[in-house]
């Protein structure tokens, strides 16, 4: 069990650092496309716009879903394998709504309507 | 002369009236495949194959080492399973069916992911500690093949009974023929997710840790990410815990030609035609290798306690690993339902989670949360799975 | 001294010039598959087979038990063929795709089914008597793969004819090799269905008969029956009929994964992709067990003899018997054509009715009261199979 | 030869008693979905109407034959495995006419037009 | 004692760190591979298979004599790989993926794609000379491999080079391992065909030669002699070179299926499902070929200096070939570029003279025309393979 | 080198021959078909007509080559053995102008529009 958490946690740290090298190559790279013009903004900052458009895009979400539901009823018929949840099929929607989208349309997919 | 042929099947009917039961058994695993549509894509070929392992002959499963023809399912069981052949696929195809974002979008999960596993190793213990009573016979290697049905992941049960069993027979140490119970106690309990899962959470969650919000993520994962981290997993895992490096190698290697994205052929054929086929003759392989006279065992009956007591355990060990977590780090805490999709089952138990997540609040969206460590717990089951393969090898001699 | 290797074919071809004789069968084969479109599926890979099998190079076709490399076309034959790999593949394939509801929504189909067999009988006692004479020289394992040409049913045919040959091969019985032979008899005359057919039919039947109209079931068969046949069948042929469980037992697996409705992947993929594969495999390597030292003897015009004499004694036992029926149940008659359907070749014998119906009565329409019984004499052939394999090695021995 | 008929013949009372059993629990289902209020009538006058259905309904299976038609096409491009006639194809038309269907899109294929 | 695992890996890799150095190489076939898309579909899978055969365990790749069990990978390499399933099955495919009505409609592109098979010789030569010199050392099964690079083929590579490693082992004969190096190297140079052609071209052309437009065909190919073709080219190839029948004779059978029309169905999985299977499994196995300790020699750069340089005569032979036959029918000229389309690289080669005469002419549309000896380059190199397969076991005996 | 020549003008020869036989077939068929009424006419003026058309026909092959592109996006993807050119995707054009037609298609491939 010990050697299970601990692979698992390096596992871990590679990926944060898989992260973190990612950011730095994109940052150089806008950096060389936006010049010395435009300096990109901090962490931070993106994530509180990201909080509010998460509430604006939950109608977004809402109809990317319903979208969705129609090509859902194949999976339901074959589950197992296939019917994986997967953030491609909400790709309409803005990135985090993907992740509510996602929930939205299992619930859709047990009650057979939208959620409300 | 001609029609004493037709008594022949009934002759060996009497003399092993226990494939009557196995064809009892075969029905309810149709049954439950077909109208209850639980795992019907393994169950179903399975059933069969357990229907063609106890008709009054051996057509089909003959060894063929007694001068008659070897039959077809054993050629499958040597030249398919045996060799890791037909599980290997299976994971190269799961890998392209599989979207690993919501594991590296959140990297924590790994960690949840782990947690489930404590299941294998405490139904591992038990199955030693049920030996000293008397009650069941199962040796080191037995318990490792029952202690895997708690990773919830049916082709690495597979290939771990099968690897028990092999090495058992290879150097002469006395092993059960127990390959397909656990397969199928793994498979059932899989399906059973949603029945096993949920009182359990409730007993150990409050309402309020129940309806506690995630947020999400604040970006997608680049492309670069999802390309490199099957490549990294695979030299990380293969060198920490070589002997999984199978399983996580081609699991990995079917997601990388998904998330490519310049092979689709090669992706689209992985998890559709190529895996289809393996897992019709996979079923009918392990389905195969359950005639009444080694599945109708008492041992059977322990495999299958033992199996949802590591379901349990590994759901519960899941749930309090993401409470404790939340000590640590209390300004965002986890939702400790998203443990119990550590056992993987994917993606049975994150859909559980995000059922009882919505009863308690219809907009609380955990779903994609919960694929985090459900994902996590089939890395989690093929490491734990490599370490099985090395210890208990060494722990037997 | 490079120059001298564009002679070493030549030499080859002077060494056994039947070869030539081989190339133009295959180029007969190749015309009929695809000028004519005559069962191209199987027609066009055969005949690559026997020209790959036949030309001055062993490299295809070698045994590698004399030191060169196995060649790839017997590495088939030893791996994919002689342990019905192919054949029961194709069969799964086969159950996939077809519908048994015409069988089930009429079972007195099956006694039709049934009859059909007699063809099967009457030729493996033709190739005995021939052999009596002293024309051919037919033993038993010879005369039961000639009769199964009788049941129309390709797979079936290549199935028998392997096991009889493997049989000999194995217990020192002397065996001509015969397989490819009667492999491209059956496919022949399976093709030819729609000329043999219609004269033997309006031999038998009166204008009054051919007119006969049969009434339409009152309802569909259900889906719960439609699940369950295959599996009850499976288990009643499968303690009946031993020997018969693996044809029986393939063909109905593959018709449950069709008739469940819960894994139409796994289906779709055994009656396209899978089945695609294995014709052009099994086809290449039927094809490569005609060499023209094999192919050209005069055994094989006696087997393309029997062969057709089989068709049309299995197609006057279906009329017969549907007419014998008739006497028994005259409120209800039978179309005594669909009797002729009985021989299988799916499903082109009951069309070959339809079309003489339609002759006699343009708004007469038995297709489908035809296919009842055509479908019925694939398991009627399989059950044959079955018997034949359980009673000609005890008459040889 | 008198073992398959035998066999054979065991076989059709398999399926003759696989139908009686269907036949008893779906009346079994019904009766339980009428309560008592509905005794569900007998055999014989549901094959009365069906014959009556039978006949009405040829119209019907015409127009579904010559849609069938279309997909037709394939299957005689590939004869031999493919092309299997089936109920499931002329599904569109009330059932005992689908029997009549399959023998009308048959001669169709044959002729490339409807047969009258 | 459990944690003493975690260091197993590293001991290993302290025991043989040429695998961090074969780790690179893998990393970099992917990038090649996935970012900058060159050859894809077979480099991905190869690129996996070098990081399985080289990671710190045998568990895909131990050939199984040492009592442990046989690696996946090494079952297929002697399944699949030495008995030339896999590459056979590829040319099956390629058949059926291939138009051959450029050459059918101008037959003298068959000269064009001979011509460029002196890539082929003179490498060969090339690789004994080196040896000569004490720098490399190459005997004349490993000059073969190295020299069929120069044929710009990846599976005849794969082939040729696993036919001479096999006849050195069958008959004791010292042979370097190398098939995957010359595989590695083939598919390296044929995703670097736009790169290395262009100034070759330039140098042996004038503008004025490579402004020449060709006439097109005046009517299509009829079908009938669509069909033949494979048929024809089966036998006269099977005669005059017997040891190409296989290679020729499955890329000639998949191409009939496709020209026949009637089995579309056989056709479209040849080259889709049955050939996605075929490369997944084929690229890992080559890869698997490739540990550290094979790969890493002084050899392997010879191997792909000597490959770069067949591949640059070839292209040099063909222009020149080209130029040649222009002397003796100056009234149709060829635009001598398309000679460089003979070294297969099929259809790179042809694009790259297309994009060559755009730039001089943006109106003559050679590439058509550039696809005849470019298809004429596979026939031309299945032909030279035969030639070696009859004449190096002689030479080195 | 010398048998690879050889075989190859071996093989020439045969195509050669597999289209006269071809041709001669052809004419007895459609010297069959047209009776005694009307001589097929010889060859050269084909080729002269067909010149002609070529020319007049650029402007279909054009269009056949736009319309072919848009087919032509998956098969830059997955380069390789898919994405080979063939006839028959130039088929809408008249026969000689196919040749011209995938030419262009390559060059629009390349540039992504058309070449002039
Ligand atoms: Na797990
Ligand atoms: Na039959
Ligand atoms: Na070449």
């Amino acid at each position: 069990m010990g050697v299970t958490v601990g692979v698992l946690v390096l596992l871990m740290l590679t990926i944060r650092a898989l992260g973190l090298f990612d950011r730095l190559l994109q940052r150089r790279q806008s950096a060389a496309l936006a010049g010395a013009v435009l300096e990109t903004p901090a962490g931070p900052s993106i994530a509180d716009e990201t909080r509010e458009a998460s509430r604006g895009g939950e109608i977004v979400a809402v109809i990317a879903a319903a979208l969705a539901l129609s090509e859902d009823e194949e999976s339901r018929a074959s589950p197992g394998f296939s019917g994986l949840p997967s953030y491609e099929r909400a790709a309409a929607s803005a990135y985090p709504d993907a992740w509510a989208a996602a929930g939205r349309r299992q619930l859709m997919d047990r009650r057979g309507r939208p959620s409300r | 002369m001609e029609f004493n042929s037709l008594w022949e099947g009934f002759t060996e009917i009497g003399d092993d009236p226990r494939i009557i039961v196995m064809w009892a058994i075969s029905g309810f695993l149709f049954y439950w495949g077909i109208a209850k549509k639980k795992e019907p894509l393994l169950l179903i070929p399975i059933a069969a194959g357990i229907l063609f392992a106890n008709l009054p002959t051996e057509a089909l499963t003959r060894d063929g080492g007694d001068g008659g023809d070897e039959g077809l399912l054993h050629f499958f069981q040597v030249n398919a399973l045996n060799n890791d052949l037909m599980p290997l696929l299976i994971f190269l195809g799961l890998g392209a069916a599989t979207d690993f974002e919501p594991m590296l979008a959140s990297p924590r999960s790994l960690l949840l992911g782990a947690g489930a596993q404590a299941g294998v190793f405490v139904a591992l213990l038990g199955a030693l500690l049920l030996s000293f009573t008397g009650v069941f016979d199962f040796g080191l290697l037995e318990a490792a093949s029952i202690g895997i049905i708690g990773g919830a992941d049916g082709p690495t049960t597979i290939f771990i009974s099968n690897k028990m069993r092999q090495f058992g027979l290879e150097n002469g140490i006395a092993v059960s023929d127990i390959v397909g119970a656990t397969t199928v106690a793994a498979y059932s309990y899989m399906a059973l997710v949603p029945i096993i899962q949920p009182p359990i959470i409730k007993l150990l969650t409050t309402q309020r840790e129940r309806r506690i919000r995630m947020p999400y993520p604040e970006r997608p994962v680049s492309r670069r990410v999802k390309i490199m981290f099957p490549i990294v997993t695979t030299i990380v895992i293969g060198v920490l815990v070589p002997q999984a490096a199978p399983l996580i190698g081609f699991i990995m290697f079917g997601n990388l030609i998904r998330e490519s994205g310049v092979v689709p052929r090669l992706a689209d054929t992985a998890q559709n035609e190529m895996m289809n086929i393996v897992i019709i003759l996979l079923g009918l392989t392990v389905g195969s290798l359950m005639p009444g006279r080694v599945f109708l065992q008492t041992e059977t009956i322990g495999i299958f306690l033992l199996g949802l007591f590591a379901f349990m355990v590994a759901t519960a060990a899941g749930i309090m690993l993401a409470k404790g977590m939340n000590l640590f780090n209390p300004k965002n805490p986890i939702n400790p339902m998203i443990g119990a999709a550590g056992v993987s089952a994917v993606p049975m138990a994150a859909r559980v989670v995000q059922d009882m997540a919505s009863k308690e609040d219809p907009d609380n969206f955990l779903l994609m949360h919960a694929m985090g460590p459900n994902i996590a717990g089939v890395i989690g089951t093929a490491t734990v799975a490599g370490i099985l393969l090395n210890i208990i090898p060494q722990l037997v001699k």
